[in-house]
């Protein structure tokens, strides 16, 4: 990993938290270790999957996505954009052309839609991108596996020295094949 | 900060810019290079910067003598235009007159003299020493021979030739490619006058022309031209009607496609013709017949319909038809004499159709002798061929030849008589086949450089003054003959001394108001004239089909090329690109084969075609067309130069070849001769554009009347109605249409501001093309050359369609010509597809087109459905580029008001909105508003029908406005709504079948 | 007006002949400031000019000048309409007080956005063909 | 998403495998491999000499005569955009149809639509006259005060193709972050870097999984209408037009059929190789081509529908200018480009009913080929024969040529995509990674149980 001027390391590396990593080769021993973490009280638990589960989601029970906001916010100002450039530059030097009117909507929906659609997407990918990041801060930097990526499913657990016990031996039980330290 | 310190940083930023736009300007971008400006000495006081001079002079591409003005800018000669003062031309101008300006800044012109050296090579000499040469050269000529060969000079500078060879003891002969011996033979033999008469068309009621084309090359076509149009135009001011207009030839010339009908009658029968019609009216008592006819009786007799109707390959009623509608009609005019019948026996069908005219009463009415056309008073080909005799008989030492080129148009003979001449002197301006066989080159000024005159007839002098400096080192061949003459002064004063003698009274004032009205113009009186006893004597050449001179099995037609004429337009850019009235080619010659015979042969339109005459061969690709006679072939003259320059060496062939260098028995040249033709194998790529009719090519865009249906319009009718949108659409179009406009609150919409427009005339215009060069003239249209061409990548904003008029049995009968230029649509396609506004509606209803703005996605050339926007496929003016349409000093007649294009723009017509804001510049000035006739388009200026009218079609009391609501008006593709602001008249043809649905 | 003898009647403002600068130069020598004799380089440089000039005329040679004010091909400034509307003193807004220029420079962009703008400001038209065609 | 292995998958295949061969497939390239680069390599040189010579002497070098005004760059440019469309369609569309099987194809296809798209792009700039001044088409404030007119269809296509390249490219992107966090973590050295850049820390924690998905499903929602939209407006640059052949409503849906039967076509012809050369067959499977064949017949059929919905049109309406317009085409001097055409939309996707036809890859490889070349001479005929046989002013028709400038331009662009093509399947994931595993049964302790 590369070193990145102060400000930035501060947003993306932020100060690592200590907890338990457990590793699952199983998607329904990783579901089952959720339901136990959550019924012991843990909210705040990183679960990694190499691919979207819906079970996951489902186990883990977190609310929609504020995405779509993102989404939403940047369609409509795509939209007013693409109005207001059309409109007022063909009235800021006004000329005639085929006898049509100088503000014509019909032609410029063409130019409203398409900034819809460019305005709507930019957003989205900002959205997800923020949302990531400030979920990385909040959480700080964890344990990770490359392993996850590939085939195994993973459970990381903050935890303080004096729970750390009691995580590592529920996270066994649930049938983690490893579980680590950090 | 001193300001010589000042002086060499500025200096420096101007190098800096300079050498930028230097780098930059390969594709077009960056400053303009910087300018040095050099100011006058002393200042002229004619001359205002950025405004223009226009200098009355006189038109010198052929002898019938227009008066021009011309439109001098910062001291370059810009435009011709017709001298309305002039009673030959009324104002009016012809291509070729158009295009006088190439010869006179023509890259190919001689600078100085040239003398040819040991090794046979031209180099250069200065005057003193030619002049030395030339004096040397008479002196030790004298005795054996001297002989001057001039054009048709019947001016004060042929007076001086003659002056000179009088005093050294030679001769002059004036010499002209196309001479009028038929028609003066003719005319001695039935009126005993060698003269040329003038032919009033005008007050004409019936025009019959016999091969005559006095449109395009025949005497004076601007003059007749203008006079034809004002008869043969539906409502020329007139009780509604018009003259009929029928020609009788073996093929369709300019003329001839204007014609109501066509009388294909076989060559050389065409007085057999004339004189049955003269028969018919005689016996039938049509006309008041002159007394003095009756002694014809006997002699027309033999030549009654039923007796020749087999020779000429008419039948009788046709005959009788005709004999009827011409002695009828009360003012008959019949002319002959025309290239197509100057044959073996061209002055008995002159003779001929004189009689005709006499049998109407139209002689001394309509065709008044007295004038004397000097076209005409050239020497007979007979003189030349036995100047040809001599030469070959080494009977001429020294031989002169100015404003001539015998060498291309009398090939064979002549050129190798010129080898046995001892020494010859050519004035030619231009390197052409006779000046590059000469010894020494002593190039004269061109008309517009030089002083002079010329006497196109009885009564009228036009006055010739020089326009420009000088653009070589030439020097007026008037000064150089005084000078070898050793008389002292210029030749103006030699002019002024010969008009003194004319008009000594007050000669100063006198002068001046002919210089300022470009000459003296005054009516010869007309000499009645009566039979001749000769009049009825016709050789018995009449008894059977002619039969021309050779063997050939196919009779082949040479005729001078409306623009190229004799080939001394050949080097002209704007000439060679204009394409031919008739067969609508550039850049080449062609020969016209009628389809059964192309059939008959397995020949496809661009196939060469070898044709071989007893006196030479030569290859012309074929072009297929049903307006020539199936027993005949016709061949243009102009193309096929070996030397002259650039753009007329190498080119096509030279028709000349063909012709026979015999005299014929009136001492005319024959330019029908018998030919075999055979096909080569080779093929060129593009010959012409598209063949066919205006029923199915000009629909929507073509429209003729029959003149019975014509004269039915009442004002306010619509007989193109069913031309605009459908009915069914109609309502919504509107509807539409009127929320837009109201929405578009600028622009003209509102009738506030001009809405400029035009009005086109089909049944005036005649399809003769000086429009076209006249917008290449105003508008800076470069030239593509013959490669581009054939890639359909002519520039011409304004181009003439040609569609021919069919009778029912698809046999053609005529054509109508449509100028077809950018119609300045009110809702117009091209503007809303424009991405950056270069093609936009301007407020007083112009389609404007912003060359600095365009990029040129060409979208709005797909568009328009008239295609009339033509683009910049390379940079037509790049110095030494392989495209370059001004080369050195063509360039210099570029006018100032309007941008040359660069390459990757889009260009088309604007209704020369220069001289829109021109005239509105000047009304400003002087507190008024542009009135109507203010603002002359460059094609309306210039044509000689008068069949384009320019105005403000939002102006109640406007020309146009009233043209406009003509019942004959339509709209081209109305349907489309574009709302065009050209209206076309509808053609009327003088004839029950029309050829258009 | 006396040197740009055509500007008001004519579009191009026309440069003075020898002939008509020697009207003034065959007086005035040029080099004094306000009425004030001076001795700067710059009217050295001054007087040098006029000596030249002068020559010139004699010898009937053109002087060379340098166009400063130069507009690309595609645009049309008819000088008459200008001054027609503006009056005579307008000259200055396009090219600056000359007359206080020991050495003429260009003082306005003279380029389209400044044309238009002051086309706006006096409410003439900006229908683009009144200046290219 | 499906829990049974799907059909399209055999059961050996696990996370792993996947992983693995894809991850393989950005080994060290075969000979074969930099023997289509160089060749790519050299056919864009071509491409750039002839630009060179076009900027320097004018668009005269090209074969274009009065009236054909427009010719092979239009007709390029649309022949790519119209490739573009199918890898959005399948990306995109699909997804939204949670149809299975274009997981393991989608991401060739996309990577199809942003150099496409690239490729596109670069021919209005190329054809027009002054193409030095291709700025002034974008609205930026200037000196002048002049903008673009935005009723040109011009400038619709300007943002259409803009908003597609973007859109199109970002969705690429996004797909690939979780992929490249995969190889990431197998790869070494330098790539190991460039993976860990590019996949901006991607762990696959159930934060990012959540902001992901929802993501890239409101990103499909807006690609769906976009490609749609595109070209829609692409063909309004004629339909807009009044030139018979071109003025006409159906063009729409017209145009986006073709597209997407173009670009299936050259999604398989760009599979094929690419499955044998990287050893996917596991992955991409009979089935999936078959599934490709389908779409390819059905939009096939749509264009032949609309083809003979044109004549009948011009038939039908009674305006002469139409007839004489469809009759030129079928009967002029461009009879053979028409009837290249229309036998290879309109007939050819015929054989694909067939069932042996649709499953044999060799024969599908050579349909797509013609596919493609067909759609290339629809193009030719829309553009150029319309305004060849232009029926309003009949006197200027003309016969038109292309010149080697044309087919120099041409070649340069089928170069410059291959080139950035090859270029991406060799250092990014070709087949997605995480997504087909979606397709897979996920690793259970006990025997896997089908949930609701």
């Amino acid at each position: 990993m590369m070193a990145l001027p102060k400000p930035l390391n501060d947003l993306f590396r932020p100060p690592s938290t200590p907890g338990v990593l457990a590793v699952f080769s199983h998607l329904d021993t990783t579901l089952a270790a959720i339901k136990q973490l959550r019924s012991a009280g843990h909210t705040d638990f990183t679960v990694y999957s190499p691919i979207p589960r819906h079970e996951i989601e489902d186990a883990l029970g977190q609310p929609v996505s504020p995405v779509r906001a993102f989404t939403l916010v940047g369609g409509i100002a795509g939209c007013a954009i693409g109005a207001w450039i059309t409109l007022w530059m063909s009235a800021d030097w006004p000329l005639v052309v085929g006898g049509k009117p100088v503000g014509s909507i019909p032609p410029y929906v063409v130019i409203m839609f398409e900034m819809t659609i460019l305005f709507g997407a930019l957003s989205t990918i900002l959205g997800i991108l923020f949302n990531a990041l400030f979920a990385a801060r909040r959480l700080g930097t964890i344990l990770y596996d490359p392993r996850f990526t590939n085939d195994r499913f993973g459970v990381f657990v903050p935890a303080g020295s004096d729970k750390v016990a009691k995580v590592e031996s529920l996270l066994r039980e649930a049938g983690a094949e490893e579980v680590r330290r950090g | 900060m001193t300001d010589s310190l000042d002086r060499r940083r500025f200096l420096k930023v101007l190098g800096v810019t300079g050498a930028g736009a230097a780098a930059v300007s390969a594709c077009g971008i960056g400053p303009e290079p910087t300018e040095r400006l050099i100011p006058y000495l002393i200042q002229p006081e004619d001359q205002i910067p950025g405004t223009a001079t226009y200098y009355a002079t006189t038109c010198r591409e052929c002898a019938a003598g227009c008066g021009v003005r011309v439109r001098v800018r910062e001291g370059r000669a810009v435009k011709l235009e017709g001298n309305p003062d002039s009673p030959i031309n009324r104002g009016r101008l012809c291509a070729r007159g158009q295009a006088a300006l190439q010869g006179l800044y023509n890259p190919d012109r001689v600078a100085h003299p040239m003398v040819r050296n040991a090794s046979g090579k031209f180099e250069e000499i200065d005057w003193d020493g030619a002049l030395q040469r030339v004096t040397a050269k008479v002196r030790e000529a004298q005795g054996k021979g001297i002989v001057f060969l001039t054009g048709a000079e019947h001016s004060t500078f042929g007076d001086l030739v003659d002056e000179w060879m009088k005093h050294v003891g030679g001769r002059r002969l004036s010499y002209e490619a196309f001479g009028f011996e038929a028609l003066r033979a003719g005319n001695r033999m039935a009126f005993g006058t060698a003269t040329l008469p003038t032919y009033d068309f005008a007050n004409a009621k019936y025009v019959l022309s016999f091969g005559a084309d006095f449109l395009d090359t025949w005497l004076s076509p601007v003059e007749f031209q203008n006079g034809f149009s004002r008869a043969h135009a539906f409502d020329a001011g007139r009780p509604a009607s018009m003259a009929k207009f029928t020609y009788v030839g073996p093929r369709l010339s300019l003329t001839g496609m204007n014609a109501d009908e066509w009388i294909a009658a076989k060559p050389g029968t065409e007085g057999l013709l004339a004189l049955a019609m003269a028969q018919v009216i005689m016996s039938q008592h049509l006309a008041r017949v002159p007394a003095d006819a009756s002694k014809l009786v006997s002699v027309l007799a033999m030549h009654a319909p039923h007796a020749v109707s087999q020779m000429i390959g008419i039948d009788e009623e046709t005959i009788v038809r005709l004999a009827r509608e011409f002695a009828r009609s009360g003012g008959g005019l019949a002319v002959a004499g025309g290239m197509a019948t100057q044959a073996a026996n061209g002055a008995e069908i002159v003779a001929a159709v004189n009689i005709l005219n006499y049998v109407v009463g139209s002689v001394g009415t309509l065709v008044k002798f007295g004038a004397d056309l000097s076209v005409g008073a050239t020497n007979t080909f007979a003189d030349l061929t036995a100047l040809t005799a001599d030469m070959t008989d080494g009977r001429v030492a020294l031989l002169f030849v100015h404003g001539t080129n015998p060498a291309h148009s009398l090939p064979g003979a002549f050129q190798q008589a010129l080898g046995k001449v001892a020494f010859k002197v050519s004035f030619s301006s231009y390197l052409d086949e006779t000046a590059a066989s000469c010894d020494l080159i002593l190039p004269d000024h061109h008309p517009l450089e030089q002083w002079g005159d010329s006497r196109p007839r009885a009564g009228v002098i036009g006055l010739q003054q020089p326009v420009v400096q000088p653009v070589f080192g030439t020097q007026p061949t008037g000064d150089v003959i005084l000078k070898l003459s050793g008389r002292s002064g210029t030749f103006l004063d030699y002019l002024q001394a010969k008009w003194r003698a004319r008009h000594a009274a007050n000669f100063d004032q006198y002068w001046m108001d002919s210089l300022a009205k470009g000459g003296v113009y005054g009516e010869a009186p007309t000499r009645p004239v009566r039979l001749a006893t000769t009049a009825g004597n016709f050789t018995t050449t009449f008894a059977e089909v002619p039969s021309w001179g050779g063997d050939g099995d196919q009779t082949v037609v040479v005729f001078p090329h409306p623009a190229l004429h004799d080939g001394r337009g050949a080097n002209k850019p704007w000439l060679q690109e204009l394409p031919d009235p008739v067969s609508k080619i550039a850049w080449h010659s062609w020969v016209e084969v009628h389809p059964d015979t192309a059939a008959k042969w397995g020949l496809a339109t661009g196939d060469f075609l070898l044709l071989q005459s007893k006196f030479g061969g030569q290859k012309f690709p074929a072009w297929i067309t049903r307006s020539v006679r199936p027993d005949v072939l016709a061949v243009p003259t102009g193309q096929g130069h070996s030397a002259y320059g650039r753009y007329a060496k190498d080119r096509s062939a030279n028709a000349f070849e063909l012709l026979g260098g015999q005299a014929t028995v009136y001492g005319g040249r024959a330019f029908i001769v018998r030919a075999t033709a055979s096909k080569t194998g080779e093929h060129q790529r593009r010959i012409a554009t598209i063949e066919g009719n205006a029923r199915d090519l000009g629909m929507g865009t073509t429209e003729v009347l029959t003149l019975a249906r014509a004269k039915a319009l009442h004002p306010g009718d619509h007989p193109f109605h069913f031309e605009e949108t459908p009915e069914y659409a109609k309502e919504a179009v509107e509807w539409w249409a009127e929320r837009q406009h109201d929405k578009a609150e600028i622009g003209n919409y509102k009738g506030e501001q001009p809405r400029w427009g035009l009005a086109i005339d089909l049944s005036k215009c005649t399809g003769c093309s000086a429009c076209v060069t006249a917008c290449y003239a105003e508008n800076n249209i470069a030239t593509v050359g013959e490669e581009l061409t054939e890639r359909r990548r002519e520039m011409a904003w304004l181009r003439l369609e040609r569609y021919w008029r069919v009778d029912e049995h698809d046999n053609v009968q005529g054509a109508v010509s449509q100028p077809m230029l950018c119609q300045q649509c009110g809702n117009a396609p091209c503007e809303p597809v424009c991405p950056v506004y270069a093609a936009y509606h301007t407020p007083d209803g112009l389609n404007g087109q912003v060359y600095n703005r365009c990029v040129g996605t060409r979208y709005c050339s797909n568009n328009c459905p008239y295609k009339v926007r033509y683009f910049n496929w390379y940079n037509y003016a790049e110095k030494d580029g392989k495209y370059e349409a001004f080369p050195e000093p063509l360039s210099m007649l570029l006018n100032p008001d309007v941008t040359v294009r660069e390459k990757g723009v889009m260009e088309k017509c604007t209704f020369c909105v220069q001289r829109i804001r021109g005239a509105q510049n000047q009304a400003r000035l002087e507190n008024r508003n542009v009135r109507d006739g203010d603002i002359v388009t460059a094609c309306q200026q210039t044509c000689p029908s008068d069949a384009i009218v320019f105005g403000d079609l939002n102006d109640r009391n406007s020309r146009v406005f009233e043209l406009a609501g003509n019942p004959r008006g339509y709209h081209v593709l109305a349907g489309l709504n574009t709302k065009p602001a050209i209206t076309y008249l509808a053609r009327v043809v003088a004839q029950d079948t029309p050829g258009n649905g | 007006m006396y040197c740009h003898y055509s500007a008001a009647v004519s579009s191009e403002p026309g440069i003075p002949s020898v002939q008509t600068c020697m009207g003034c130069h065959l007086y005035v020598a040029g080099g004094t400031r306000g009425g004030v004799k001076s001795d700067t380089a710059a009217v050295r440089a001054e007087r040098a000019q006029v000596q030249q000039l002068r020559a010139n005329s004699r010898d009937h040679k053109s002087p060379e000048w340098i166009r400063i004010h130069a507009l690309p091909g595609f645009v049309r400034f008819p000088h008459m309409r200008h001054i027609k509307a503006l009056g005579t003193t307008a000259c200055a807004t396009c090219h600056g007080d000359v007359a206080k220029m020991p050495q003429v420079e260009q003082v306005s962009t003279l380029r389209m956005g400044w044309c238009v703008r002051c086309h706006v400001k006096n409410n003439v038209t900006r229908d683009c063909s009144v200046c290219h065609y | 998403m499906a829990e049974t292995p799907s059909p399209t998958t055999p059961t050996r295949v696990t996370y792993d495998y996947v992983t693995r061969t894809i991850a393989r497939t950005l080994g060290t390239p075969s000979r074969g491999y930099f023997l289509l680069l160089g060749a790519a390599v050299a056919l864009l040189a071509i491409g750039i000499i002839t630009l060179l010579y076009l900027l320097r002497y004018g668009l005269g070098l090209a074969g274009y005569s009065h009236p054909v005004y427009w010719a092979v760059f239009i007709t390029c440019f649309v022949f790519w955009v119209g490739i573009a469309h199918s890898g959005t369609l399948i990306s995109a569309i699909l997804f939204l149809f949670r149809s299975g099987w274009r997981t393991a194809v989608y991401r060739t296809a996309e990577a199809m639509t942003v150099f496409a798209v690239m490729t596109a792009g670069l021919f209005p700039l190329i054809h027009i006259g002054r193409q030095w001044y291709f700025y002034w088409l974008i609205p930026y404030p200037n000196e002048r005060g002049l903008w673009p007119n935005f009723k040109s269809p011009l400038i619709w296509d300007e943002f259409a193709i803009g908003t597609y390249f973007t859109v199109s490219t970002l969705f690429l992107i996004m797909g690939l972050i979780p992929d490249i966090a995969a190889v990431r973590d197998l790869a070494t050295g330098w790539r190991k870097k460039l993976y860990a850049l590019t996949s901006i820390g991607w762990t696959g924690s159930n934060e990012q999984w959540r902001h992901f998905t929802r993501g890239y499903l409101y990103l499909a929602a807006l690609a769906t209408p976009l490609v749609l939209s595109v070209h829609s407006v692409v063909s309004w640059d004629f339909a807009m037009a009044l030139v018979p052949g071109w003025h006409a409503t159906i063009f729409a849906p017209y145009f986006v059929a073709g597209a997407i039967y173009s670009g299936c076509g050259m999604v398989i012809t760009l599979l094929t190789p690419i499955r044998t050369l990287f050893g996917l067959e596991e992955l991409i499977t009979v089935k999936h081509f078959e599934n490709l064949a389908k779409l390819c017949l059905l939009t096939g059929s749509i264009v032949g529908y609309a083809y003979a919905c044109e004549y009948f049109m011009a038939w039908y309406s009674g305006n002469p200018t139409e007839r004489a317009a469809f009759w030129y085409r079928a009967f002029g001097p461009y009879w053979w480009a028409t009837w290249t055409m229309i036998i290879c939309n309109g007939f050819l996707p015929l054989l694909l009913w067939v069932k042996k036809i649709r499953t044999n890859i060799t024969a599908l490889f050579v349909i797509s080929i013609f596919v493609n070349i067909g759609m290339w001479f629809e193009r030719y005929v829309i553009i150029v024969v319309s305004l060849a046989g232009e029926p309003f002013t009949k006197w200027t028709n003309a016969v038109y040529n292309p010149t080697w400038a044309d087919w120099g331009v041409m070649a340069g662009s089928f170069g410059w995509f291959f080139m950035w093509f090859l270029l991406f399947v060799k250092n990014f994931p070709a087949v997605s990674i995480s997504e087909v595993k979606e397709v897979l049964p996920p690793p259970r302790s006990k025997a896997s149980r089908v949930h609701a």
